[in-house]
């Protein structure tokens, strides 16, 4: 007994001891390796909007390492969070115990981001926001870390009010939102935003994740006294479209607006005809000659860049320049150096307030024409060809 | 009968009896499975249950265990009025049973299955289980202890596979494992559906040396078995009752039986049948 | 009054919609007692190949739009057939003997893979997926009531789909066999009737149902997605206990249940839109609690 | 006597070692062709000790003989796991992980091992213990501790009022009523506003010893132990006070009588046992460690949303149990650690991840219905 309780406790301290000293040495970094994070659901139903962003981050990478007037290789670590908070957190904890990692570009979905926001502060890794609109993720706790360089809803709808109602004077309005965290911030900016230019709100219905038939709503709006000029939809492509849709089937010819969250060809693609008319407010203006494009094309990617595209691919440039003024190890100095920029890029000048979020986010006034997207100024209803629909 | 002496008081007569039933009555859709049957028997009896197919015998047994609610009647046990009680609160009074095809639990051992049989018995509850797992252990061993002499007791072969799972024993092991779970609850009465069915007339005869040792061991157990076997029923039965269409045809000694013109007639009539099937 | 009527005829929809796979459950579990829960899930592929179908025709230019949608309906009868069978061989017979939970959970486990099959195989396949207009658009206005036509097609094909099934059970010799196992296996082996062969069939015959009801689904819907197999199989199943599980006109009462309970709530509980397939479940649960053989259905006695 | 101790002893520890070093390979290894290595290599050495006999039987002998060593070391090795993977704490992040759904499971284990009741409301439960004890803690400031045992409860209470009236459904009937309760408790998490919503609950405290909150890293002859090792080691701690208690029910007569329930109700009934009430026993017996495993993850997540509560959650589960094995609890705690690890080691397609578990439930339902390590027979003596 006693001899084999001394051998055990001896060849567990040998092989303890191996490990140990193992353990730590394994996969020694090589230098001037920068790599710089990207997470976004890949999996999921925001799957389409995440594999844009991704390949537009990648994109960026890519043009750096060709142009290599760095004297660092850029490698893109691309991490899946599925939407999913939990599973946000643990990848993000993966990026910054790398610590190969300069700074990352984060997460469509505001729940994720409000998670992970804690940990690239305390690993004290930049993290900027391609999408995820919701106003707390740098507002309450306003980390230094965190920046935003897509506009948040109070912005967006601001812009949409001042719009809609103020310049196309229409009063009456009917708020659908969906139960995400995107349409409930949507409904809490949207209410102020109208109300405070001038225009009452006649009714309000929420809408859970997934619904498909909104004829039950649609028809109780139809049925509003006086009917509503403007159907506003604070959500997402799907169930937009899907709206849309279904109001010509009604054939309900109300105004039809939102914000952001319907700027995706993938809306025209979904609604043919039936998207002719409504207005939004959308993202930069990415024209087919823009140089993005050009060399999106040319990337050849299998997925379509969508409009998180160009933010994922600004967010990486934005990240290579401040790493081009103050080098990826120190990341405080990194974060400050981003929190201060003033990139001139493809959404025009980013320039970040006091919360890190970007003041400009190029927001346009897009109209669907022919199915597709149209900037207001070249639409063919602000010269007065076609007549905007719910007057 | 009740009529004429009133509830209380007839069940104290029949206090004597472990088992009454009166016009027990029982449809299923159209048919009536058991019709209008009266049944009583005292203590420590052996009682055989004989009738044609489809007789109503299994359903009888059914209904005395609860597993079904009678139409119409009353089924006494020990003196007091069991209907409308759920199988588990039956068993707990003392009534055991086995069934035609044997319904043993076959994927845990036949160990398992005989202590399951003391379920009744055991007292220890979820927190003793938590908290002092002691109590439960030394339950538990007591209980394995037991089991193993009953299994023992039926053959030493089964004790020595005891922990198999009772599927892959042999046909006969299965039904000897069933009558030990019955038989570890240790019944005032023992209901046996057909115990040696599907056995070679030496294992049969092996069968009812045990249920005889069952007897020998403790008088006051009483047992009402369904058999086909007439040699079994006429070896081991002090009396018999015989079903037909689920009425009570005859009861009495197996020597009267035997010669009773209707039971004849319808073991005869079943046979007929049989042969045109 | 008109907003009513209007409400009406969306809830008969959806419930209409409900049906079509509700009775493919209520057919699998009348067979042989099983619930087949990638059934939604066989339906969006239905759907799916009447797009591809559609697009396949683009190529080939000028083609009358009724041919289209005759070859959709009937390439669809076949692929969906041909897979349903197929996901029977592989996925639900190697369980016949084993306990209930293993279909179960095989049968989830099937739906996880059709879903992310399609949605990583198929171009832009996490994306919704536009579904053809292959019925004719006509409106008709009657008072401020707008009649669509392509509506009550749809109603009616489900109509007549639902009532061809079930003479297909109660008429048809085969109906005949599929009854017949369903109320002993063994006995029916025993009879020359080859179980196999039989349960095979009434896969098919679900399937198909399961595809022809992915492609009005799809054009009711207008768009489809990868995942709209999973809630659209659960409230089928949901609907199917509802009316009594195994029982045809169950299915339909219970999908008409579920159909109305979800858009009347939605149109006149006020904020009650988001909640109304908690209203649905509650309903289900409700059944199931005090109801468990459901409106129709009949409580089986136990076999000893 | 001795020296053939010795020449067991010492091989048999080196033997024990090189798995454990296998493991911590595997925990850490990134790289996809690594990893796939890894796994061949087990597979080869497993096919290896099979072709041996010899090395086989000795293997399987020392188990045997030198049961308690074997499981001491395993324990240390547990214990030691955070101190090898310092600097990674991704992996132990990933651990804990297992270790949340492994006590999922293991209620989890009662309903559809023992019982055979096909439960599909972990979800829920989980939720429950989650947003209780969450919304607790935000609202007066309770302290985990306190809020650990309360968070089971109220998930019990739930699962008692929901398995009275349900355990009395069956089969397909009840797994309808548990999905729809997964679903309705998801809507409601989504759509009320006390529950914070979509976005759900933020800030919720890191459980605290004395003044040593658990988001503090541990420091310890001079290795710096990444704060994540608090969470795991409160893990491994309740996972194995949840094994203890399942060994316990398991060699009890309530284990006894959910075996005997899963095969056969009728006869079940006829030994006395009051079918519903076992039923509703394992029912509530799984919620109250769903909701324990909530509070768990409420606590060390801090930040909790709707979408950790999904029905897929359920899926996952199940499916840990069914790959694990049934009605065996080491066979459950290794299913959760392989259902957890594996996806996050093929991270490098995620886009496949869930096709790839969906396979792999298939397979193991075609190819080993029972599991890899199927129920073992109570031994008593």
């Amino acid at each position: 007994m006693k001899t084999y309780k001394i051998l055990f406790i001896v060849s567990l301290l040998i092989s303890f001891g191996l490990l140990v000293i193992v353990s730590p040495t394994i996969f020694a970094a090589e230098k001037k390796l920068v790599k710089i994070g990207f997470i976004g659901p890949l999996t999921g139903p925001n799957a389409a909007v995440g594999l844009g962003a991704r390949n537009g981050a990648d994109l960026a990478i890519r043009q750096a390492n060709e142009r290599g007037d760095l004297p660092y290789k850029f490698e893109l670590v691309v991490l899946d969070d599925a939407s999913d908070p939990t599973t946000g957190v643990a990848v993000a904890t993966k990026l910054c115990t790398d610590p190969m990692v300069a700074a990352a570009t984060t997460h469509f979905n505001s729940p994720v981001g409000l998670a992970t926001i804690h940990v690239f502060h305390r690993y004290g890794v930049p993290q900027m926001f391609w999408g995820g609109i919701h106003p707390d993720i740098t507002n309450k706790y306003n980390y230094l870390e965190v920046t935003r360089i897509c506009p948040n809803t109070l912005v967006e709808h601001a812009n949409l009010a001042k719009f809609v109602v103020e310049k196309l004077e229409y009063k009456n309005w009917s708020i659908i939102y969906d139960m995400t965290s995107y349409g409930k911030s949507c409904l809490g900016a949207v209410k102020p935003a109208v109300t405070k230019a001038g225009a009452g709100i006649l009714s309000e219905d929420g809408i859970a994740v997934g619904t498909v038939d909104f004829r039950p709503i649609l028809s109780k709006i139809k049925a509003i006294k006086p009917s509503p000029q403007v159907i506003y939809f604070g959500g997402v492509v799907t169930e937009a479209s899907l709206i849309k849709i279904q109001m010509s089937e009604l054939g309900m010819k109300n105004l039809y607006t939102g914000v952001t969250g319907l700027d995706s060809e993938t809306f025209n693609d979904t609604a043919k005809e039936a998207a002719e008319g409504t207005i939004i407010i959308g993202k930069a203006h990415i024209g087919e000659s823009s140089p993005f494009v050009k060399a999106y094309k040319a990337a050849g990617y299998k997925e379509y860049y969508e409009a998180t595209g160009p933010y994922a691919y600004e967010a990486v440039n934005l990240i290579i320049e401040a790493i081009k003024k103050s080098g990826p190890e120190d990341k405080k100095k990194l974060a400050k150096t981003i929190r201060e920029m003033k990139y001139r890029g493809i959404l025009g000048v980013t320039e970040f307030d006091e919360f890190g979020q970007t003041l400009s986010g190029g927001l346009t006034v897009k109209v669907s024409q022919d199915k597709k997207w149209v900037l207001w100024e070249d639409s063919e209803y602000a010269k007065g060809k076609r007549s905007i629909p719910g007057k | 009968m009740i009529k004429e002496l009133g509830y209380e008081r007839w069940c104290h007569l029949n206090n004597d009896h472990i088992l009454i039933t009166e016009d027990l009555t029982i449809n299923f859709g159209g048919l009536r499975a058991v019709d209008g049957v009266d049944f009583n028997i005292n203590k420590g009896e052996v009682v055989g249950l004989i009738g044609p197919n489809g007789s109503g015998k299994t359903t009888f047994f059914n209904l005395i265990t609860g597993i079904y609610k009678p139409d119409r009647g009353r089924i006494l046990f020990a003196g007091e009025n069991i209907i409308g009680e759920k199988p588990h609160q039956i068993t707990r009074r003392g009534i055991a049973r086995t069934f035609q095809n044997s319904r043993l639990f076959a994927d845990i051992s036949a160990l398992d299955n005989v202590i399951l049989g003391m379920y009744t018995k055991q007292k220890t509850s979820l927190l003793d289980t938590i908290f002092r797992y002691k109590k439960v252990k030394t339950e538990l061993q007591e209980g394995a202890k037991r089991a193993m002499e009953l299994l023992a007791f039926f053959s030493e072969e089964l004790k020595k596979n005891c922990l198999r799972p009772v599927a892959d024993l042999p046909h006969t092991d299965r039904k000897r494992v069933e009558i030990c779970r019955a038989l570890a609850s240790n019944p005032k009465l023992l209901l046996l559906d057909e115990p040696t069915g599907g056995m070679s007339p030496e294992e049969t005869e092996e069968l009812m040396q045990d249920i005889k040792k069952i007897k020998e061991q403790n008088e006051e157990v009483t047992i009402i078995v369904i058999e086909h076997d007439m040699s079994v029923i006429e070896r081991i039965a002090d009396r018999v009752y015989v079903f037909n269409y689920g009425k009570k045809i005859a009861e009495g000694p197996f020597s009267v039986i035997s010669k009773d013109i209707k039971v004849i007639e319808a073991y005869l009539g079943e046979e007929t049948e049989d042969v045109e099937t | 009054m008109t907003q009513f009527i209007e409400q009406i005829i969306f809830a008969l929809m959806l419930s209409s919609t409900y049906a079509l796979i509700s009775v493919g459950f209520t057919l699998f579990f009348g067979a042989i007692n099983i619930v087949h829960f990638s059934h939604g899930d066989v339906a969006m592929l239905g759907a799916f190949s009447g797009i591809i179908i559609y697009g396949l025709f683009r190529f080939m230019g000028s083609v009358p739009s009724w041919l289209i949608t005759m070859v959709i309906f009937l390439l669809t009868f076949i692929i969906i057939g041909f897979l349903g069978t197929f996901f029977e061989r592989t996925v639900i017979k190697p369980f016949r003997k084993s306990p209930l939970l293993m279909v179960l959970v095989a049968t989830i486990a099937l739906g996880i893979v059709i879903r992310e099959s399609v949605r990583l195989f198929y171009p832009q396949g996490s994306n919704p997926q536009v579904f053809p207009k292959i019925l004719p658009q006509v409106n008709y206005e009657i008072g401020r009531l707008l009649m669509r036509f392509d509506h009550l097609l749809i109603f009616l094909i489900s109509f007549f789909l639902i009532s061809f099934m079930f003479l297909f059970i109660n008429r048809t010799k085969t109906g005949l066999a599929i009854r017949a196992i369903s109320q002993d296996i063994e006995a029916a082996n025993l009879m020359g009737i080859n179980s196999d062969i039989i349960i095979a069939i009434t896969f098919l015959i679900g399937s198909i149902l399961a595809g022809l009801a992915g492609i009005l689904i799809g054009s009711y819907q207008t768009v489809v997605r990868f995942d709209i197999g999973l809630m659209g199989g659960i409230k089928g199943f949901s609907a199917a206990v509802v009316g009594g599980l195994g029982n045809f006109y169950g299915a339909i009462v219970g999908s008409l249940i579920l159909g109305f309970t979800e858009s009347l709530s939605s149109a006149y509980i006020p904020g009650g839109a988001p909640y109304k397939d908690v209203f649905a479940f509650i309903i289900v649960i409700f059944f199931l609690v005090f109801k468990p053989s459901g409106i129709l259905g009949r409580a089986a006695p136990i076999k000893i | 006597m001795k020296r053939k101790e010795i020449f067991e002893i010492i091989p048999f520890i080196f033997i024990e070692t090189l798995f454990f070093t296998i493991a911590y390979l595997f925990l850490i290894f990134e790289k996809t062709y690594s990893i796939l290595g890894i796994l061949s290599g087990i597979i080869l050495f497993s096919i290896f000790i099979n072709k041996i006999p010899k090395l086989n039987f000795f293997l399987a002998k020392c188990f045997s003989e030198y049961k308690k060593l074997a499981i001491i070391y395993g324990i240390i090795f547990i214990i030691a796991l955070p101190i090898l993977l310092r600097n990674y704490p991704y992996q132990i992040f990933i651990l804990f992980n297992a270790g949340l759904f492994a006590l999922l499971a293991l209620g989890l284990n009662w309903q559809i091992g023992s019982t055979n009741i096909v439960n599909f409301a972990t979800g829920a439960s989980f939720a429950t213990g989650a947003y209780t004890t969450a919304l607790l803690a935000i609202h007066l400031g309770w302290s985990f501790w306190i809020l650990l045992p309360i968070g089971g409860l109220a998930a019990a209470g739930i699962g008692f009022i929901l398995g009275l009236p349900c355990m009395k459904t069956k089969t397909y009937y009840l797994s309808l009523v548990t999905i729809a309760f997964t679903l309705i408790v998801y809507l409601l998490l989504n759509n009320l506003s006390w529950t914070g919503g979509p976005d759900g609950i933020a800030d919720i405290p890191f459980p605290k010893i004395g003044n040593y909150s658990f988001d503090s890293t541990i420091r310890l002859l001079g290795l710096e132990i990444p704060f994540q090792a608090n969470f795991y080691y409160l893990t491994v701690f309740l996972v194995a006070l949840t094994f203890i208690v399942d060994r316990r029910l398991r060699y009890s007569r309530i284990g006894l009588a959910w075996n005997a329930i899963r095969n056969d109700e009728v006869a079940a009934e006829c030994q006395g046992i009051d079918v519903t009430y076992s039923k509703v026993l394992s029912f509530s017996l799984n919620f109250f460690f769903d909701g324990i495993a909530g509070t768990l993850f409420a606590f060390c997540m801090s930040h909790i949303s709707p979408e950790s509560f999904t029905f897929n959650v359920s899926i996952t589960v199940v499916a840990i149990v069914i790959v694990g094995g049934m009605d065996n609890a080491v066979g459950v705690i290794l299913g959760a650690l392989l259902m957890t690890l594996i996806p996050e080691k093929f991270q490098v397609f995620q886009n496949y991840r869930m096709l790839i578990f969906g396979f792999i439930i298939l397979m193991m339902l075609l190819l080993r219905p029972k599991g890899l390590f199927p129920q073992t027979v109570r031994k008593y003596y």
